[in-house]
Parts: structure tokens; C-alpha cells; sequence
């Protein structure tokens, strides 16, 4: 109801007859004290004017210095306009190129304060629209509408495909993989047969004489040095046997140790 | 199904869930074909003059008790809510306005807007961002919500009350008046939405109908 | 006031009111003498046989929907679901390799079958049984159905894709297909039926067509 809004209580009145009174606390902003004063012309606002209007708002704006009141300074800013103007509006002179005349200046203030008195008419009539849950009820207890929610699995056929593509893939892991058997000589066949052959000798010899004899494969030579190597030392590393080396890079020599010395 | 059926259904229907329906959520439960629009029509002429009436809020249809039957139905005095005159004002503002900015509300006025005013409407549910408008700085603009059209009981933003005079008036234009009245501006720059339109914001649900848009 | 208000007025008062009200509490709202039962009389003769019904609840009055819509008033949402894994493989291989049974299926996949997910691709109509082995046990043998197809956007099974596009498609181990699924698969024994032939079940229609078998 429109009684009830509180905005319906009206911008602080100004007396026309002692128009003077100050109170900035109410307002709006200069445009909302402009509007208030621009009322007390009591005429169509298209029709308002505005040189009475600036004197009154530069009086009213003089009036709150006197009194020492603090003026927040878009009131400032306004008066200084409205001062402008009103020198525009008596003292026609040919404005520059870009500067709107003391008419067109007073056209925008005036249309300015026709569309904030019209917004806040507006407001006024929005605000006594009957209103939901205060004039106009709602359904108080819908029986509501029963939601069924329904599953349905849906599938693609890239779905299918890959599905049927990995299943495969994955068989095919599980079926055939196995380690390929190494082809390469490994230091347990190095230990074997080092064990086997300084089991007779307790001379120094070559450690390279103890490699196999029937290889030709290059890598498989390669492997069989460094696996018969890498015995020689774990043997050493056991006390089984000693290798000796006179130089850098020089053949390696190996022994069995006597067995007293074992 | 005879039509009767239909009613009948479309009765229960907006009975039932409470809420506003649009055309499409009832036509979903109807038969294919059916006119729903006339169904619509004859119900809400069924309860005309009634103590409950067929209304369309927000493009939703939904049924309300007559507004004539408020101060007998009202129980308990309700506290409205109170706005202040910068919220009802910036209120109004972005309803004839919209979409707008919030510098535009602020030209409107002729003083800034404090943060309170604007977080009550949006607390209200009453305004929302509904884009940004193509300039720099690419400000959001605010438009009112379903919620709002809800309360008040509006079928459309075109509904607000005099909103045809006002624009007919030219009264509708955010614009500084400055800017609109300035020289060889009046009337030559209407389409420079060009530059200063608006992008809505991303998947926001539709944009209510803009009422006017005068710039 | 007269007596057509006084029924409007309990007319807006049970539709706004959030519970059902006793005749003491809506004389409440009416002015003093007035005939409460014979107001709610005509209102509930008013909405017999319509969408809302009034009707008397513990003494209490009440709107409800009518009960023969309440079916309708039922809204169905849809909510998609993905396949689990294993159930999504095993339709894949009913797909490649029917008409093939349970323990077929399992063997291929080399993990058991829940009864779940068979239940799911039945439920979904996407497999049927098509017949049964002629081996010891007769045990059922699956294909899958019309529906499966259209759910693809496959014409016919034989538009599935053969395992030579699988590869090419990068679906399937880059190995030669011989390899994959042993010497002369794809297409070959696909009359094998002599030993282990499959017999359809009664009427079940025509056997859907086989679009490759690699067993």
C-alpha cells in the first residue's frame, strides 16, 4: 500500500515564503534540491524557470555557508554551474564552436530534472503495485508436482568400438607376452666356467683366456668379457682367487689362490 | 482426451506446482498438438471476477488471489519492506531504463549511488547484472529480474506503468542530458548502439523483454 | 458486501492458506452471521468435477488436485547415464561375436559376467537371446537388437565396423589381425555351425545379420 512505503514521506519541504531554510541532510544530491525548488514554481516543469532557479538554489547554497554548514562539493559544482548559466542565460554572447548555448544549457538541466521527477513518479508507482505476499496471495500449499527421475544409460558407438578395441588389446597382453630369452652371456655363466677352470691351474693367466672360445658374435663377445670381468671380481671379492694388472689398460692376470691361503 | 480433460489438467497443473509455468512446461504435459494458448485463455476467463484469477507474471502463467480481496485476506499486518528513496528510486530507474549502467543511474540522479542501495535490490532479488555495455571499461548493466515482474504482478516489462508516455516523452534515455540535448546531438545519434551496445552476459537464462531502450 | 464476495473471499483464503482450515477459522474472516457451511457448500459445488477439488480433510478444508490427474501432473526427467565398463565390453563382444552365450562372453573378456550388467543391456533392449547352442547345457546364445542399432546410428549390423577398421581407427593392437585373432577369422568360420550350430529361439524373429565373427 502506498501510505506504508516510507519514500512517499516528501523531499524535506521548502517554504516557499521563507525559502531560505537550510537543510542539506534530506537531500538527494543538488538535482533532488533543484527538483524541490523547482516545485515551488508550481508550474509544468517543461515550463520551469530556470533563472529563477538558479537564483534560488545559489541563495539556497549561500544561505548554508552563512551558516558555516559543511557542503559536500557537487553542491558546490552545481552552483558554480547554475552561476555559469545564469550569466549565459543574461549575458548572450556567441558561444564558441563546441559550447552549447545559455538556452541549450538550461533545455539539459530542465530535461534532467523531468526525467529524475519522472523516475520517482515511476517509483512511486511500482512501489503501490499490489503486491505479492501483501495484496495478492500465492498458492500457500502447492501439492507439488511429482518429479519421476528415470535412469537411461545411453551408449555410442565409439563406445562400443573402443571398448571391443581395448578388451582385445588387453587379451592379447594377457595371452602372448612373455620375456624374450636373453641371448647375451651373463656373469653366472662367467662364474660357472671361471669355477670350472681355475679349478686346475694355480698359474697366472690371462683373464682373457678364460673367456669362451666359440663365440664370434661381437656382442655376445662384448658380454662374455664383461660378465667373465664383473666373476673375476666376485670371486676375488670371496677370497677365491687374486688378479693382478701392471698397468693401465695392460692385460689383467688371475690365479687361484692356494688353498692355504684360502 | 476430450479438451475438457486438457483444462482440467492445466487447472491442476498450475494448482499443483505453485510456481509460475511458461507455455512450454505445460504444453510438455498435454497432448501433441494441443492448443494451449486457448486452453490458457478459456481457464483465465473461467476465473475472472473470481476470488482466485488466472495471471500472467513475467510471461509465466500462475494463479493468484484477486488483488481486490487484499485488506480482507490479509491476516496479520504484514511489514512491507521498507525501501529507502535512493532504492525505490534506482529501482525505477533500472526497470524503465534497462539494461543500464550503474554511472547511468547515478546521471539519472545527479548524486552517487551508495553501495547499500544497490546491494538491497540485488539482496531483494529485485535487479541483476544482465551484460556489459560495449564502451570502455565495458560496464555492467543491471536490468530488473523475473522475481521482480513476480512481485509487482507484471505480465511483461512493457506493463510498467506508464512507461509508453515516458518514452514518448523522451524521458527514457540515460544519456547525460548534456549529451542528449547538446548540439546537433538530438536526434542524430540514436544508433550509436553501434558502439555502446550491450553484450549480454554469458548464459544467463533469456534476457526479460526490454521494456525501452532509448539510446 | 454480498454474498458472491464472501465466497470469493474463502475461495483466495483456502487457496492462500498454507494448511486446511476448520469453518471457525474462515467465519473468522466473514462478516458476522454468515452461512460458512453453505458458502463452502457452493464453492465445493463450484469446483466438482473440475482440476482442483475442495474437499473436507480430518474437518478441516482443503484444495487438492483431482485425484484422477495425478498421473499426469507427473513430471519425467531423464537422467543419462554412462555405462559401467564391463557392461559397455560386453555388449561390444555380443555385438562382434553374436549369437554368442554367457560363457562365451565371459571367456573373451576372462572375467566373470555380474548378473547386473547383463540385466542392464537387457533392460536397455540392446540384447536378446536369439537361440541356444546345440551343446550339452543348451545354453542360451545373445544377439543384440534393433534398438542397440538405433542407439549407434548403425542401418544394420553389418555396417559395424570390421576389425580391419578397428585397426586402421587405432582401436585395435597395431598387429596384423591374424595375429590378433588367430588364422583366418574374420569372415571364414563363420559356418562352423555344424558341431556347435546354434538353433533361434521359437518366433524371435529373423537372426539379426552377422557382421563379423572372430572366435
Amino acid at each position: 500500500m502506498a501510505d506504508e512505503e516510507p519514500f512517499e514521506d516528501p523531499a524535506p519541504a521548502v517554504d516557499p515564503a521563507t525559502p531560505l531554510v537550510v537543510a542539506l541532510d534530506g537531500y538527494e544530491g543538488p538535482i533532488d534540491v533543484l527538483l524541490t525548488l523547482a516545485r515551488q514554481q508550481k508550474v509544468d516543469l517543461a515550463k520551469i524557470s530556470i533563472l529563477q532557479l538558479a537564483d534560488q538554489y545559489l541563495a539556497f547554497i549561500a544561505a548554508a555557508r552563512r551558516l558555516r554548514l559543511e557542503i559536500a562539493a557537487d553542491y558546490l559544482v552545481m552552483a558554480a554551474w547554475l552561476a555559469f548559466l545564469k550569466s549565459r542565460l543574461l549575458l548572450p554572447e556567441p558561444p564558441a564552436d563546441d559550447a552549447p548555448s545559455g538556452p541549450e544549457m538550461a533545455e539539459a538541466l530542465t530535461f534532467q530534472l523531468r526525467r529524475l521527477e519522472a523516475m520517482r513518479e515511476a517509483g512511486t508507482k511500482i512501489m503501490s503495485l499490489p503486491r505479492l505476499g501483501q495484496d495478492v496471495f500465492e498458492r500457500g500449499a502447492p501439492d507439488g508436482i511429482e518429479v519421476v527421475r528415470r535412469v537411461v544409460y545411453r551408449v555410442t558407438l565409439y563406445d562400443v568400438l573402443k571398448a571391443y578395441g581395448d578388451q582385445r588389446r588387453r587379451k592379447i597382453k594377457a595371452e602372448s607376452y612373455h620375456l624374450a630369452a636373453s641371448t647375451l652371456y651373463s656373469m653366472d655363466d662367467a662364474l660357472k666356467r671361471l669355477n670350472e677352470l681355475l679349478g686346475q691351474s694355480i698359474e697366472w693367466k690371462t683373464l682373457v683366456s678364460y673367456l669362451p672360445p666359440e663365440i664370434g658374435d661381437e656382442l655376445l663377445r662384448r658380454s662374455a668379457v664383461a660378465a667373465t670381468f664383473a666373476a673375476s671380481l666376485e670371486l676375488v671379492r670371496s677370497g677365491r682367487i687374486e688378479l693382478r694388472q701392471s698397468q693401465a689398460f695392460g692385460p689383467i692376470y688371475v690365479r687361484r689362490l692356494p688353498e692355504d691361503r684360502q | 482426451m476430450t479438451e475438457g480433460d486438457d483444462l482440467r489438467l492445466v487447472e491442476a497443473l498450475l494448482f499443483a506446482a505453485g510456481e509460475p509455468l511458461d507455455e512450454a512446461q505445460i504444453a510438455a504435459h498435454l497432448p501433441e498438438g494441443a492448443d494451449v494458448a486457448a486452453i490458457l485463455a478459456a481457464l483465465a476467463g473461467h476465473y475472472a471476477g473470481r476470488g482466485i484469477t488466472l495471471r500472467q507474471v513475467a510471461g509465466k502463467w500462475v494463479f493468484r488471489t484477486a488483488e481486490d480481496l487484499a485488506s480482507r485476506l490479509r491476516i496479520e499486518k504484514m511489514t512491507p519492506r521498507k525501501l529507502s528513496r535512493a532504492a525505490i528510486e534506482t529501482l525505477a530507474i533500472v526497470a524503465y531504463h534497462q539494461p543500464v549502467t550503474r554511472a547511468e543511474v547515478e546521471e539519472i540522479r545527479g548524486v552517487a549511488i551508495s553501495k547499500g542501495t544497490f546491494d538491497i535490490l540485488l539482496d531483494a532479488d529485485w535487479i541483476r547484472p544482465v551484460g556489459r555495455r560495449r564502451t570502455p571499461g565495458r560496464p555492467t548493466t543491471w536490468g530488473t529480474t523475473e522475481r521482480f515482474l513476480q512481485e509487482v504482478g507484471l505480465a511483461s516489462l512493457a506493463d510498467l506503468p506508464g512507461v509508453d508516455e515516458l518514452k514518448a516523452a523522451g524521458l527514457l534515455d540515460p544519456r547525460p542530458a548534456s549529451v542528449i540535448l547538446g548540439p546537433g546531438t538530438v536526434g542524430e545519434e540514436d544508433d550509436a548502439g553501434d558502439e555502446t551496445g550491450d553484450e549480454p552476459l554469458g548464459d544467463d537464462g533469456p534476457r526479460p523483454t526490454r521494456a525501452t531502450r532509448a539510446d
